[in-house]
């Protein structure tokens, strides 16, 4: 059955099984390799086109990238007929499991349009409803920033936190608005 | 002829019996249902109905049809997990999450181990941790059902004391401001009842009244109680000398919440807890010192419940390594 | 033992799961729901089937020495091909089973076949072992996956019966539930399925 | 203070002689408690065989006995196997990791351990001689 | 002081709030394995510190100054799981050449290391995860992953170590049939897990 | 992207000549002393671990099997013969045949026969029992009940029987590993051929008193008549301590003892009903007509 | 007060003959005096069928140092020498006496007159204790001799003579503390003289006060001599706890109490020192109580060995129906009787009768791990643990928890809520792992 070991046999069988299987992986890596990044840019752009009205440009790779209080931020321009309707921005905040990072639509007369999680790690039933409940969801739909306490009610805000998931609640909420300031320093 | 009994000494017993002792349990714990009905009503009884009645329930039904041995249900000690968990829910639960909470108990943490004696975590803290994870939103509803006696809106408040802490200092209050906030957190008002929290909880007095018939009785031994309690206050006396405005004081935290219950009923169950007196004390002071961690660092207000179950988990490997007084010095080359 | 055989004993005699009590981290790890214990499964069937069948084709020519590195090695090279096609094709699942496509390398049952029946058997018979095992793996992920979800989350294949804004018992969405969700199952399968 | 102060692991006697006795036994691997090992590769365990002096030899082939040894020496082996390695790793990046760059202080590290491993050689003789074992009849 | 901090919380968060066995889902093959009795799993967890220490030194370094300069990271699973193999065998090696009877003296209570995903896991969590302690969310450095190994490790040895004590306590006691063996241990686990839970939010 | 291809085959390769190495190095330093026959016949080892051969385990037994040369002394009553034929096969040794034995349960006095004379009210132990006195019945030297034997039966093959208040043995599954033996106190029970066609036949009794004291105990003892051993033609009986003793390497199962004895305290397991022969009946009156079917042993069908 | 620091039960007192005086019992027609009457070597027989015996004449020696001669206890012809069945029903070697009359051994002093002083030196008074059988009557019936010849190295330091009579409804030791106080306190002048020792204490537990106060009044003639006052706990009579509670030291785990420099006698034995030394009269008759709240004729009897017990039985006037347990000894660690027609020894103290629901043990139900057990355990051990690992038979597990320490008290059973047979099961395993010990000291 299996053969005797030597040095070299041994040598040579591994170096040749890595030598195979490196040369397949390599493969595989160049062919989907496209795939990937075309999945990721999905992703996002799933994300854009929820949070924002219908656009006609690409924003993904018009997105303008600047410092926000020290930190790299990148926001994506969407435009109808040439116009520019709201920016997608990312923004994120430390939840009750760890970073709950948003996308969120703001129209260019600065209402907040909608809001979706790009990735979130809280608990299943408590926090991770914020993908779910549809309530929660639905108060972020077309919302004037300017004007809104961006609080939960328990803080004396306008948001209506998910139930027994204030800390999320919180940390969306704070994210939305992070999304919010960003929005104003974008520079124009 | 006549026959005669044979049998290896001792030939004579004492009146202690598994049984006797468990209804010792349940009459230390009237003074404590008393009150809660006093307050709660019907809804207090119901509750404690349903959780006896289930548990003993669960037991007789598992043990005839499923595990096809003798029913035990005669010693009582299902009965007690039924009070205990029924008294460890807020006064609001509705009836069906004591079922749920007695089949927890029974089923999973006592009967699957093998039943009275067998079993490495106290039932009744299952069952109630299992309702406190699954139904977070109704097991921190503190609201207040009507009571027959009196108007109890103005007797008990709502939050529980540690939660309305935990709330507060979460939204950047100091312990002072909250107490301030809320008058109805006062000492005496914990003491004799007239602050929210499980249906058990509600009078120190009570409970303590208990601890006392259970200690003269010689039903439990004072070491675990005793620990819990000095180790909870020197902790947080400590904390609190330090910085009073984020962490409560001892009294404060020996009162609330289940301190009182979860050291005199919970932590002193006897298979789930150490054997030996030394063990005992090691038990209490991990009881306390995870309990405070908890309270001051956690996302849960409350404690003793986790304390209690995670030092459950502990107490084989302090029965291993920690053993009574032995009678005699060992002499080497003995 | 019949071909036939050979592909069934993965679901009952040999089950993985309930009864060889192989692969725990992924069976407990991506049971949440159905969907993402079937994904699971269905991604270590992947593995299982192809390691199975190259390392029975290469099994004579390999020195014993070097014989368990060498096999890590190709079924390292089938996983990393399947994160990358997930990563491409199926980007979400891919994220909620995380962690445990890479650990596919290290599950027992994978090496555990590899040794236990490619080693000595023929390709055809190695590929339907794996597939059987695959199987065998992806019901009991599935099944349990199911019962998570069930008693959870109070849905079934995504498909939600208790009104939208209800819960389950979350305790088994949470790590408690995953550990006795598959002890009573466990249990169950001895008595219902092995009829001991 | 542990209930035994022994740690024994059963053991065959494969071989006697006046002065010592030859016993065999089992290390069982990681896998080895699952009962599902014999189809796992990586449950594999290997058979040892070991040289035990020991007075009064009235050992017989085939007859198990207890293979012992003092728990304190197992805490001791655990300790200069592991645990000392595992504080110097430790210790150094911890300590330089303020001082150098990153690839530098594991690199760093991971010679220490080297050293560590020289250490041992060095003083294997001394060490070799602390670790007695005992048989015994069960 | 506030790194301190932080470092203490990487701890915390290892060993009681996210631990690696019982809510991270790492490493149950040995938790059901070989907790049966304490002296061995004490043995057995003294081990999987060290060698979790040195995978992750190791991979750590190999991710950063090799894979990701070269441009492969898609290597990565396979580069880690060979060079974590060859690292534990190497370590026995050493050893066994250097001191024989210190490597006798640890076979006869200790089983062998072998590979498992809680070493695998950890190394390539702290090469892809983001970590997050009370507020602050980073990628870990590498004296912070070891760290992140070594109490993952000892989140496990904690959980090795209570889990045997109760198998201990349960062999005496006798457990009933149907649930003897990995039943009765997975639902300890899942109460185990429970209480557990009540550490959530430390950091 | 093709550079890409070129540095993963190159570290990879690098990487697996390497391993190829450190394992070499691995393999010389760890030369496995281990015996490869040692996992074959670990395999075929029924893996009870019972340690009915007398080693630690099935592992314990196949290293030992493997590492003597020779499988002198070498049996596992759980296999029995089939395995260890097997065994010789493998390491290519000659195996001693063993007649295969089973447990059986040498008293009958079950507890229509015997007596309580007295009330024990200990612990639910023979040895507890026997540590005391002689037992709750005048019987000195028979069965005390109380199940020791079926604590100690690692395959639950022996079972008290509650209505007779004996053990009994299951002859599908009892592999003859002596653990019952070892843990009672009474010696009641010994590991006998099981005989050509599972037929056996043995004396039921332990009671070394004097015929009288014996009968007044249990209506079933031997009382040392020695009937039987005068009808023996085989000398294979033999009477010492009022007490009778079938040899089971002399006993030709001719059934001529059974027939005699007066107390029926012979037993006969698995033969075919006698012919209703009216020489044959039995002397004595107070014995039922030959037990064909003795109460310690379910009658295993022939097949 | 003083007492003993672990553990401890405190059963019911019942001492419920104390008031009845000692009286002598009735000769019956037969005598069966078995050879092995005392721990240690069985006797050997020096007399023949058919001699003819007098009262206290030597009928068989010592059959070694650790080993004690028997004497008659009655007069009259040997009629049988041979297996004779004991109140456990097994047959041991026995010699057997038709009576004859009462004629005792002229060598024997029966003046009812005090003998005080005691000129012997040491050496010969333990041998005069040897010569005249005397063996403990604390229960375990050690020769004294034994005791009181301490192994070379070791020091005894004093002597304390046990009056506790910690165990319900034996009394006994009361009456003869009450009785004959003087010869107690000479017999342990002349035990202290032949320890070489100055300390002598007499220790009673509290529930006699008229004992101590009578003690304390004849103590105080005799140098050295203290009676000291024991809080009433069972198992204050065991001799380790008694060692504990006396002078504050502890037998060391698997010692003897001369470890700790004491050396223990039951008052009894005390009596039977100063009647062996001072009156020449070996030990062939005590004081057996015959009690139990069930019997009407209860009585403190100075009974002759080898006197079966069913003739105290019968003096115990009507019984009960139903099934009942007759007890030798106390009711703690006494020993059931199946055979009645069974001889009394030299040390049997009591006849308990109790009724089947007195004494009949409830179904275990499980341990509940209460530790009440732990509680009671004079000796600190954990029998929980114990009775489980005995079951399961791990035996080395139970040797380093110190089964062997086990001093039989029964404490843990009778405080066992569940009733589980822990004593029943260690009592065992305890008997194995002293048996595995000593085969390994062999080995060595
Ligand atoms: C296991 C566990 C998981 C939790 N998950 C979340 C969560 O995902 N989101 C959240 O906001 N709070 C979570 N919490 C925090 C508690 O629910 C906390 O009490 C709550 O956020 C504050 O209470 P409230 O929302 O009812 O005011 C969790 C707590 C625990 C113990
Ligand atoms: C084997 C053995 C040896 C003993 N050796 C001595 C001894 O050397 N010196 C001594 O004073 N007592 C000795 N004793 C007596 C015991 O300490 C104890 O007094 C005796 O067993 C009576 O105990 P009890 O009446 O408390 O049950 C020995 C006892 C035994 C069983
Ligand atoms: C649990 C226990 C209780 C005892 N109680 C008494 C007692 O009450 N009175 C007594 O004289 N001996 C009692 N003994 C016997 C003593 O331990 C000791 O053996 C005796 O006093 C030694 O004296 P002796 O050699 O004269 O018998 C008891 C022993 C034990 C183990
Ligand atoms: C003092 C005492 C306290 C008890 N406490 C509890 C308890 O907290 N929870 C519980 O389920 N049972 C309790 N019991 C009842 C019983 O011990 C419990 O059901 C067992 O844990 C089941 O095996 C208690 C019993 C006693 C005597
Ligand atoms: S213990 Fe007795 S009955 Fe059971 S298998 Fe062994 S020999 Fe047969
Ligand atoms: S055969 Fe022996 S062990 Fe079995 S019940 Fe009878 S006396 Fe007990
Ligand atoms: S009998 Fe033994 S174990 Fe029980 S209490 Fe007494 S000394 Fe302790
Ligand atoms: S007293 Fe009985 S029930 Fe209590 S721990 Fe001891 S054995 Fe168990
Ligand atoms: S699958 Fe994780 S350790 Fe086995």
């Amino acid at each position: 059955m299996a053969k005797q070991s030597t040095f070299t046999n041994m040598v040579l069988c591994l170096f040749v099984v890595c030598l195979v299987c490196s040369g397949l992986l390599a493969g595989v890596h160049t062919l989907t390799a496209s795939a990937i990044a075309q999945a990721e840019q999905n992703k996002k752009e799933q994300a854009v086109a929820a949070v924002l009205p219908e656009f006609d440009n690409s924003p993904l790779n018009e997105s303008i990238s600047f410092s926000f209080n020290g930190e790299d931020c990148v926001v994506y321009p969407a435009q109808k007929d040439g116009s520019l309707i709201g920016y997608a921005i990312q923004s994120d905040a430390v939840g009750f499991g760890g970073k709950i990072a948003l996308m969120v639509g703001i129209s260019a007369d600065g209402r907040i349009f909608g809001t979706s999680t790009l990735s979130q790690a809280e608990t299943p039933g408590l926090g991770a409803k914020i993908t779910s409940d549809a309530k929660f969801i639905g108060q972020w739909k077309d919302i004037d920033a300017a004007s809104f306490r961006f609080a939960v009610k328990k803080d004396g805000g306008d948001v209506d936190a998910i139930t027994a998931s204030t800390i999320t609640s919180r940390a969306y909420t704070k994210a939305v608005q992070k999304a919010y300031e960003i929005f104003k320093s974008i520079p124009r | 002829m006549r026959k005669l009994i044979v049998s290896p000494s001792p030939h004579i017993h004492s009146k202690d019996s598994t049984r006797s002792l468990m209804a010792d349990v349940l009459i230390a714990l009237s003074p404590a249902m008393l009150v809660s009905v006093f307050f709660y009503g019907l809804q207090a009884i119901q509750m404690v109905l349903v959780g006896a009645v289930t548990c003993v329930a669960v037991e007789w039904l598992i043990q005839k049809y499923l595990q096809k041995v003798k029913p035990t249900i005669n010693d009582l000690s299902a009965a007690v997990t039924g009070v205990l968990l029924a008294l460890n829910l807020p006064p609001n639960s509705p009836w069906w999450l004591t079922i749920v909470g007695s089949i927890v108990a029974i089923g999973v943490a006592k009967l699957t181990f093998g039943g009275l004696g067998h079993n490495i975590f106290n039932p009744a803290l299952v069952g109630r941790v299992f309702l406190l994870i699954s139904f977070p939103v109704l097991m921190t509803d503190w609201s207040i059902p009507a009571s027959w006696f009196i108007n109890s809106t103005d007797a008990v408040t709502g939050a529980t004391p540690l939660a309305a802490i935990n709330e507060g200092l979460a939204s950047g209050l100091s312990v002072k401001d909250i107490l301030a906030q809320n008058p109805g957190l006062s000492y005496s008002n914990i003491l004799f009842a007239r602050a929210g929290g499980s249906v058990g909880e509600i009078s120190g007095l009570a409970l303590m009244l208990g601890f006392i018939y259970l200690l003269v009785r010689r039903v439990i031994r004072p070491h675990i109680t005793i620990s819990i309690w000095l180790t909870i206050a020197v902790v947080t006396g400590i904390f609190w000398l330090i910085n009073p405005d984020v962490y409560t004081g001892p009294v404060f935290n020996l009162l609330t919440g289940g301190v009182l219950l979860g050291s005199i009923f919970m932590a002193t169950d006897y298979v789930t807890s150490p054997m030996a007196a030394k063990g005992q004390i090691i038990y209490g002071i991990g009881i306390g010192l995870i309990t405070v961690m908890i309270r001051y660092w956690g996302s849960y207000p409350e404690g003793v419940s986790f304390a209690i179950l995670i030092m459950n988990a502990f107490t084989p490997l302090i029965n291993k390594y920690i053993h009574p007084t032995r009678f005699g010095k060992e002499v080497r080359n003995g | 033992m019949s071909k036939l055989g050979i592909f069934t004993k993965g679901l009952i005699k040999d089950n993985p799961t309930f009864v060889l009590v192989l692969g725990m981290c992924p069976t407990l790890g991506t049971t949440t729901s159905a969907l993402n214990g079937a994904g699971m499964g269905l991604a270590t069937t992947f593995v299982l089937l192809l390691s199975n069948m190259v390392i029975s084709a290469v099994a004579g020519l390999i020195p014993d020495k070097v014989r368990i590195p060498a096999y890590i090695v190709i079924i390292a090279a089938f996983v990393t091909i399947l994160e990358m096609l997930m990563k491409a094709y199926v980007p979400s699942l891919y994220a909620t089973l995380g962690l445990f496509i890479p650990l596919i390398v290290v599950n027992c049952i994978v090496l555990g076949r590899a040794e236990a029946f490619a080693n000595k058997n023929g390709v055809v018979d190695s590929a339907l072992d794996g597939l059987g095992i695959g199987l065998g793996f992806t019901c009991s992920l599935t099944v349990l996956g199911l019962v998570r979800e069930i008693l959870g989350s109070g849905s079934a294949f995504g498909w939600k019966f208790i009104p939208a804004d209800a819960d389950g018992i979350l305790a088994f969405v949470l790590a408690p539930g995953a550990f006795i969700a598959l002890g009573y199952l466990m249990v169950l399968f001895r008595k219902i399925v092995l009829k001991k | 203070m542990s209930r035994n102060p022994y740690i024994a692991h059963e053991a065959t006697v494969m071989e006697t002689a006046p002065g010592y006795v030859v016993v065999g036994m089992q290390r069982s691997s990681a896998c080895d408690a699952c009962h599902a090992k014999g189809l796992c590769g990586s449950g594999e365990s290997s058979f040892r065989q070991l040289k035990v002096p020991c007075r009064g030899n009235d050992f017989k082939v085939g007859e198990k006995v207890a293979l012992g040894m003092r728990s304190s020496l197992a805490t001791r082996a655990l300790m200069i196997a592991y645990l000392i390695p595992l504080a110097i790793l430790l210790i150094l990046l911890l300590s330089l990791h303020n001082l150098l760059s990153e690839l530098a202080v594991g690199l760093i590290a991971l010679g220490g351990l080297a050293l560590y491993a020289a250490l041992m050689a060095v003083f294997s003789k001394r060490i070799n001689r602390q670790f007695v074992f005992s048989v015994h009849k069960l | 002081m506030e790194y301190l901090v932080f470092l203490l919380k990487i701890i915390i968060s290892s060993v009681l709030v996210n631990n690696i066995v019982l809510s991270q889902f790492l490493g149950i093959c040995p938790f059901l394995g070989v907790s049966n009795k304490v002296n061995t799993a004490a043995g057995m967890s003294g081990a999987v510190c060290f060698v979790m220490a040195l995978a992750t030194l190791v991979t750590y370094l190999l991710q950063y100054y090799v894979l990701i300069p070269l441009g492969i990271e898609f290597m990565q699973t396979l580069v880690f799981i060979l060079v974590i193999a060859a690292l534990v065998q190497m370590v026995e090696i050493i050893l066994k050449k250097t001191v024989p009877s210190l490597y006798q003296a640890l076979g006869i209570f200790l089983p062998l290391i072998t590979t498992n995903c809680c070493v695998l896991g950890v190394a390539i969590m702290v090469v892809t995860k983001e970590f997050t302690f009370g507020t602050v969310t980073k990628m870990l450095n590498l004296g912070e992953s070891v760290l992140f190994a070594v109490s993952s490790a000892l989140g496990f040895a904690l959980a090795m170590i209570i889990f045997s004590g109760i198998r201990e306590q349960m062999e005496i006691n006798g457990v009933p049939k149907p649930f003897k063996g990995i039943p009765i241990a997975l639902i300890t686990a899942g109460i185990l897990a429970m209480a557990f839970m009540g550490f959530s939010g430390l950091v | 992207m093709s550079n890409i291809i070129l540095i993963t085959i190159v570290t990879m390769s690098v990487l697996g000549i390497i391993l190829a190495m450190v394992l070499y190095l691995v393999a010389k330093k760890f030369k496995v002393e281990e015996d490869p026959r040692i996992d074959i016949i670990e395999a075929t080892m029924p893996g009870a671990n019972c340690g009915g051969c007398g080693f630690a385990g099935c592992r314990d037994f196949a290293t030992a099997c493997v590492k003597a040369g020779s499988l002198e002394g070498k049996f596992c009553p759980v296999g029995g013969n089939a395995v260890m034929k097997i065994v010789g096969e493998k390491l290519g040794l000659q195996v001693e045949e063993k007649a295969p034995s089973i447990a059986v349960v040498r008293c009958n006095g079950n507890c229509d026969v015997r007596p309580r004379t007295s009330i024990y009210d200990g612990s639910s132990s023979c040895r507890v029992s026997a540590s005391l006195y002689n037992g709750d019945t005048d019987c000195a030297f028979g069965c005390l009940g109380l199940g020791d034997c079926e604590a100690a039966c690692p395959f639950d093959s022996i079972k008290i029987n509650r209505t007779t208040g004996l053990p009994e043995v299951n002859p599908d599954t009892c592999t003859a590993c002596g653990s019952c033996v070892s843990a009672c106190p009474k010696q009641v029970i010994e590991l006998r051929p099981k005989g050509p066609k599972d037929r056996r036949l043995f004396v039921a009794c332990r009671n070394k008193d004097k015929g009288g004291v014996a009968r007044k105990a249990c209506t079933n003892a031997c009382i040392g008549c020695k009937k039987c051993e005068k009808v023996c033609n085989f000398e294979a009986i033999s009477v010492t301590d009022n007490l009778a003793y079938i040899d089971p390497a002399k006993c030709r199962l001719c059934r001529k003892c059974a027939a005699e004895c007066p107390t029926g305290a012979i037993h006969e397991v698995n033969f075919p009903p006698r012919p209703p022969k009216p020489a044959a009946a039995p002397a004595s009156p107070a014995a039922p007509a030959a037990p064909a079917a003795p109460a310690t042993e379910t009658l295993k069908k022939e097949e | 007060m003083r007492t003993f620091k672990i553990g401890g039960v405190h059963p019911h007192d019942k001492k419920i003959a104390s008031d009845c005086p000692i009286e002598q019992f009735p000769i019956q027609s037969k005598a069966y005096l078995p050879l092995s009457q005392h721990i240690g070597a069985p006797a050997q027989a020096v007399v023949a069928v058919g001699d003819k015996v007098l009262v206290g004449q030597l009928i068989a020696q010592a059959g070694g140092f650790v080993s004690s001669p028997i004497h008659s206890s009655v007069s009259g012809t040997v009629s049988a020498i041979g297996p004779v069945k004991d109140f456990t029903g097994r047959a041991i070697p026995t010699i057997t006496i038709d009576v004859e009359g009462d004629e005792w051994d002229p060598s024997i002093d029966r003046s009812p007159d005090i003998v005080r002083e005691c000129a012997l030196e040491p050496k010969e008074i333990i041998a005069k204790i040897s010569a005249m059988g005397v063996v403990g009557l604390g229960g375990a019936s050690f020769p004294t001799h034994v005791k009181l010849s301490p192994p070379p190295g070791k020091k005894a330091e004093c002597l304390i003579i046990n009056g506790a009579e910690c165990e319900p409804y034996l009394t006994s030791d009361y009456r003869l503390l009450i009785e004959h106080p003087e010869e107690i306190v000479i017999g342990a002048t002349i035990m202290m003289k032949a320890l070489g020792v100055k300390r002598g204490y007499i220790a009673i537990e509290e529930n006699k006060p008229e004992a101590i106060a009578l003690l304390t009044k004849t103590a105080a003639s005799y140098e050295g001599v203290e009676v000291v006052k024991l809080r009433k706990k069972y198992p204050q009579g065991g001799e380790k706890q008694l060692i504990d509670a006396v002078t504050g030291r502890r037998v060391p785990s698997m010692g003897l109490p001369i470890d700790a420099g004491a050396v223990v006698q039951n008052v009894g034995t005390s009596f039977a020192v100063y009647e062996a030394v001072q009156k020449n009269k070996p030990l062939f008759e005590g004081v057996v109580t015959v009690t139990g709240d069930c019997v009407k004729n209860r009585g403190n009897w100075l009974l002759r060995a080898g006197t079966p017990y069913q003739a105290l039985l019968d003096s115990a006037g009507e019984l009960p129906v139903g099934a009942l347990k007759l007890i030798s000894g106390g009711p703690m660690m006494g020993r059931t009787i199946v055979n009645p027609e069974g001889p009394t020894v030299k040390s049997t103290s009591a006849l308990l009768v109790l009724t089947a629901e007195q004494t009949s043990r409830q179904k275990e139900t499980g341990c509940i791990r209460c530790g009440k057990c732990i509680d009671a355990c004079p000796m600190g051990l954990e029998p929980y643990l114990l009775n489980k690992l005995a079951r399961l038979g791990r035996y080395d597990e139970m040797e380093a928890l110190k089964i062997a320490d086990c001093i039989e008290c029964g404490c843990c059973l009778y405080s066992c809520p569940a009733y589980m047979p822990l004593l029943d099961n260690i009592r065992i395993a305890k008997a194995e792992v002293i048996k595995r010990i000593r085969a390994r000291a062999v080995q060595k």
